[in-house]
C-alpha cells in the first residue's frame, strides 16, 4: 500500500509533467494537422524521458545531489551559469504557460475570461508551494490528473478505425499542404514537450524532498517506468482524437478550446467536465513544478538552502525566487501575449536547451565516486548515447527550422 | 594565491614555449595540520593540456568506464595533457605560469583510483 | 588519509558546502592557498564561498554585476570573498561537511536580505509543513 | 538573443508580388475555415449531447475572434496589382458571409437561444466548403 502511494511521485510527473500545457498544445496541433504522422516521436520522447528521468532520480537517490548541483559541478561555473540563464528562461515561460492554462480551464468551466483568473491562479500555486505538504500536492494533483484518461475513453467510444490509425502512425507520410520543415518543426516541439527539462529538476530535486536513499531505487524505477509512459499514451490518445475529429474538418488548433473540442463532441457535458479537471489538474501540477524549479535551479546553482522539508524560513532565497518567477510569469500572461504562443515558444525553446542539461547527468550516473556500485549499466549507456546524439542534433536544427517555418505557421 | 588564479592559466616551458592550459590543480593531503580537518591538501602539480573542454567530466578517472563513446572521444583530447609537477613551477604570473624545465621532460599524468592514489 | 590525492577542480571545485545540521551553505567557488614556511609548498588553507568569490572567478561584466548587487544588498564595504577555514572541514566527498553551523561562517557575516525583509514577514515562514 | 529570433520568425514581410500574396490568401482561407469549422463542431456537438452554454460561449467568442483576425491580418496586406484585388474580393466575400454566420451565432448564445443555433450555423458550412475550393484553387 505504501509502494502504491509513493508512485504518485511518478504519477504526478508524469501526468503533470508528461501532460502540461505543452503536451495538450503540441499533441493537439500535430494530430490536427499531421494526423498520426508524428506519433513516433511522443514514443521517442517518451523513452527518452524515462531514460534520463530515471538516471537524474537514481543520481539524487544514491548521492543525494540533485541535478542542477551537478550541472554546476561538471559544466563549470560559467558554463553552468549560462546554462542556468537559458532553462531558468524557458522553465519561467513554461511556468507562464501553465498559469495561463489553468486560468483557460477555469474559463472554459465558467465564462469569465482567462486574464481575470490569473492572479488568482498564481496566488494558488504560491500558497500550496507556500503551505501544503509536498506529498499531499503529489498525491492531490497526481490522482486529479488521472481524470485525462478521458482522452483515451472517448477515443475508444468514438471507435476509430484502429487499423487506419496504427498503420497512419508506423508508416508516417508528411500530408499534402504541409512542407517538410513544418513537419520537423512539429517534431521538435512534441520532442520538447516530452523532454522538457523541468521534469528531471522536479523529479531530482523531489527525489531528495522526499528522502529517498539507495532503498527506493525501485520505487524510483516503477515511477518512471509507469508514470512517463502512462503520460505517452494519454498524449497519443489526444492526438488520435484529434486526428480523427479535427483533421478531416481542416480545423487547426490555435486554441485550448479547440484541444479539448474533440472529447466533448464525443463524450458531452460529462466528458468536458472531467476533461476539465484533468487538465485543471495537469497544468496546476506543472505550475507547482516549475515554480519549484524556479527555485531549484537557482539556489542549486549558487548552494543556497532549498526545499520544502525545511522551514520557509530557513530557505529563505529559494521562496523568494519561487515568489518573484510566479508574479513575473503572471505577469507575462496578463500582458495578453497569446498563451498557446507562449507554449510553443517554451517547448520549442527547451528542446534547443536538452544537452545543457541532460549531458551532465549522463556524466554523472557513470562516475563510480557518486554511484559507486549504481552506476548506469550497458544497456542504459548505449541508448542514452544514441540518445546523446539525437539531443545534440535537435539542439542545432530548432532555431534554423524556427525562423525557416515562421514557427510553424 | 587562489585556485581560480592557476586554473586557465597558459603554462610556458624553460624555452618559453607554450606546454597548454591548466585544467586541473592535483592536490596531495600532506600538508600543515588545520584544525579538525587534519594534514591539509597541498599542491602536488598541474594538470596541462590542449583545449580546454571535458577535463572536469570525470572521464579521466581511471573507475569511470563509460559511456564508451564519452571515454574514447575524452581519452582522445586528453590525450596530450601533461602532470607539471609543482616543483618545476617557477613563477606563476597573471594568467602565466612558468616552469623550469623543457616540455618535453613532462609526462601523462596519473589517473586517481576511487581513494585518491595514482594508478601505478 | 595522508597521501591521497585529488583533482581540485574535479572534486571540490562547485561542490555543495553542508553544515553541521545538514543545512545547505553554498558552494565551494574557489579555494584559497596559503604557502608552507618550511617548505614553500602552497597548501589549500581555506575555501571561498559566495558572490564576492564567484564573481572575481566568472569576471566579466557578469562578475562585476553579482558582486555589486551582493554588496548593495548587505551594505558592506569590501570585506573581500567570505572564507570557510579548511580546519572546520570534516569530510569531502558528494558534499563538502563542515563541523560547525551555518550561522557561524564567515558567509552568514550579513543579515539575510531576502529573509529579513520578505520572506519572514509572509505568514506561515516559520512554520515547518512537514 | 531569443527575443530578436522570436520577432524574426513571427514578423510578417510585405508582399511585392502576386505569388506570396496568393500564398497568404490561401492560409487565410484555411484558418477560416478552421474557425468556420470549430463553430460548426461545437453546434454539432450541442445538438447530439447537452453541452454547458459557458463552453460554448467560449469555443463560438474564439472561433470568431480567430476568423476576425485571420481577416485583419490578411486586409493589412496591400494586394500588389489588379489580379491580386480580384483575389482578395473574392477571399474577402467568403470571410464577410463567415464573420457574420459567426458574429450571429456569438448573439445567439449570449442569449442562451441554443435551440436556434444549428439553424443559424447552417449558411456556415457552405461558406466553409468554399473556403476550402478556394484554397484547394489557389495552392501551388
Amino acid at each position: 500500500m505504501k509502494k502504491l502511494i509513493e508512485i504518485t511521485l511518478g504519477i504526478l510527473t508524469a501526468i503533470g509533467g508528461f501532460v502540461d500545457i505543452g503536451d495538450l498544445v503540441a499533441n493537439a496541433e500535430s494530430g490536427a494537422r499531421f494526423k498520426m504522422a508524428l506519433a513516433w516521436v511522443v514514443v521517442v520522447g517518451v523513452i527518452g524521458i524515462c531514460l534520463f528521468a530515471e538516471m537524474a532520480g537514481r543520481v539524487a537517490a544514491v548521492s543525494q545531489r540533485p541535478v542542477f548541483s551537478l550541472v554546476r559541478e561538471r559544466l563549470g561555473a560559467k558554463v553552468a551559469l549560462a546554462n542556468l540563464g537559458a532553462s531558468f528562461f524557458i522553465n519561467f515561460l513554461t511556468l507562464a504557460a501553465e498559469i495561463a492554462g489553468v486560468a483557460l480551464a477555469l474559463e472554459l468551466a465558467s465564462s469569465v475570461n482567462y486574464l481575470l483568473w490569473i492572479p488568482l491562479v498564481a496566488f494558488a500555486v504560491w500558497l500550496v508551494i507556500w503551505r501544503v505538504r509536498f506529498s499531499t500536492m503529489e498525491k492531490v494533483f497526481g490522482l486529479l490528473g488521472l481524470c485525462l484518461l478521458v482522452f483515451a475513453v472517448a477515443l475508444w467510444r468514438f471507435g476509430p478505425d484502429w487499423g487506419a490509425l496504427l498503420s497512419n502512425a508506423a508508416h508516417p507520410t508528411v500530408p499534402s499542404g504541409e512542407g517538410h520543415p513544418t513537419y520537423f518543426y512539429f517534431a521538435i516541439a512534441l520532442f520538447g514537450a516530452a523532454m522538457t527539462p523541468y521534469e528531471v529538476f522536479f523529479f531530482s530535486s523531489g527525489a531528495i524532498e522526499e528522502k529517498w536513499t539507495k532503498k527506493d531505487l525501485v520505487v524510483e524505477r516503477m515511477n518512471v517506468y509507469i508514470g512517463f509512459p502512462l503520460g505517452g499514451l494519454l498524449s497519443l490518445a489526444l492526438m488520435a482524437l484529434c486526428s480523427v475529429i479535427l483533421a478531416p474538418r481542416g480545423i487547426t488548433v490555435s486554441t485550448l478550446s479547440q484541444a479539448t473540442l474533440p472529447t466533448v463532441v464525443v463524450m458531452g457535458k460529462l466528458g468536458l467536465a472531467v476533461l476539465l479537471v484533468g487538465i485543471f489538474a495537469a497544468t496546476f501540477g506543472a505550475a507547482l513544478e516549475t515554480g519549484f524549479s524556479a527555485g531549484y535551479t537557482v539556489a542549486q546553482y549558487l548552494g543556497w538552502q532549498w526545499g520544502k522539508f525545511v522551514r520557509p524560513k530557513e530557505a529563505p532565497r529559494f521562496h523568494l525566487v519561487v515568489l518573484v518567477s510566479i508574479i513575473m510569469g503572471a505577469f507575462l500572461v496578463l500582458t495578453t501575449i497569446d498563451p498557446i504562443k507562449v507554449t510553443e515558444y517554451s517547448i520549442v525553446l527547451a528542446a534547443a536547451a536538452l544537452p545543457l542539461t541532460y549531458f551532465p547527468i549522463l556524466v554523472v550516473a557513470n562516475d563510480p565516486s557518486y554511484m559507486g556500485e549504481h552506476v548506469n549499466g550497458r544497456v542504459t549507456n548505449a541508448l542514452a548515447s544514441i540518445y546523446l546524439g539525437i539531443l545534440l542534433i535537435v539542439s542545432v536544427a530548432t532555431i534554423p527550422l524556427m525562423i525557416l517555418t515562421k514557427a510553424g505557421s | 594565491m587562489r585556485l581560480s588564479d592557476l586554473l586557465h592559466s597558459e603554462v610556458y616551458d624553460q624555452d618559453g614555449v607554450s606546454v597548454g592550459h591548466v585544467h586541473d590543480v592535483r592536490l596531495v593531503r600532506d600538508g600543515p595540520v588545520i584544525g579538525s580537518f587534519g594534514a591539509t591538501f597541498s599542491i602536488d602539480g598541474l594538470i596541462v593540456g590542449k583545449g580546454s573542454f571535458g577535463s572536469r567530466l570525470g572521464f579521466d578517472r581511471a573507475a569511470m568506464k563509460g559511456p564508451w563513446v564519452l571515454k574514447a572521444l575524452f581519452n582522445r583530447l586528453h590525450a596530450s595533457s601533461r602532470f607539471v609537477p609543482w616543483d618545476f613551477v617557477a613563477a606563476v604570473e597573471e594568467r602565466k605560469i612558468l616552469i623550469s624545465r623543457a616540455a618535453k621532460e613532462l609526462h601523462e599524468p596519473k589517473a586517481l583510483d576511487l581513494n585518491g592514489r595514482e594508478e601505478a | 588519509m595522508a597521501g591521497q590525492k585529488m583533482d581540485a577542480g574535479l572534486d571540490i571545485l562547485d561542490v555543495q558546502i553542508v553544515d553541521k545540521d545538514g543545512r545547505m551553505s553554498g558552494v565551494v567557488d574557489d579555494l584559497d592557498f596559503s604557502w608552507d614556511e618550511e617548505t614553500g609548498a602552497p597548501y589549500v588553507s581555506s575555501i571561498l564561498s559566495g558572490p564576492e568569490a564567484l564573481g572575481t572567478r566568472l569576471g566579466g561584466r557578469i562578475g562585476l554585476w553579482m558582486a555589486s548587487v551582493h554588496a548593495r544588498l548587505h551594505d558592506r564595504e569590501d570585506p573581500g570573498p567570505a572564507k570557510i577555514s579548511i580546519g572546520v572541514v570534516k569530510k569531502i566527498s558528494n558534499h563538502v561537511e563542515i563541523t560547525v553551523s551555518r550561522e557561524d561562517l564567515d558567509i552568514s557575516r550579513s543579515p539575510d536580505w531576502a529573509r529579513d525583509t520578505i520572506i519572514s514577514k509572509i505568514p506561515g515562514a516559520d512554520r515547518a509543513v512537514e | 538573443m531569443i527575443a530578436p529570433l522570436l520577432l524574426l520568425a513571427s514578423c510578417v514581410a510585405p508582399d511585392r508580388t502576386y505569388e506570396p500574396y496568393e500564398a497568404d490568401a490561401v492560409a487565410t482561407a484555411e484558418d477560416a475555415a478552421s474557425a468556420a469549422q470549430t463553430a460548426l463542431l461545437a453546434v454539432d456537438a450541442s445538438t447530439r449531447s447537452n453541452v454547458t452554454q459557458n463552453y460554448l460561449s467560449i469555443v463560438l467568442e474564439e472561433a470568431e475572434a480567430d476568423a476576425s483576425g485571420v481577416q485583419g491580418t490578411f486586409d493589412s496586406i496591400q494586394p500588389p496589382n489588379s489580379e491580386a484585388d480580384r483575389l482578395k474580393n473574392e477571399l474577402d466575400k467568403l470571410l464577410d458571409d463567415a464573420a457574420s454566420v459567426l458574429e450571429d451565432l456569438r448573439i445567439a448564445i449570449r442569449r442562451g437561444e441554443l435551440e436556434k443555433l444549428p439553424d443559424i450555423a447552417h449558411p456556415l458550412d457552405d461558406t466553409a466548403k468554399k473556403l476550402d475550393d478556394f484554397a484547394t484553387a489557389h495552392e501551388r
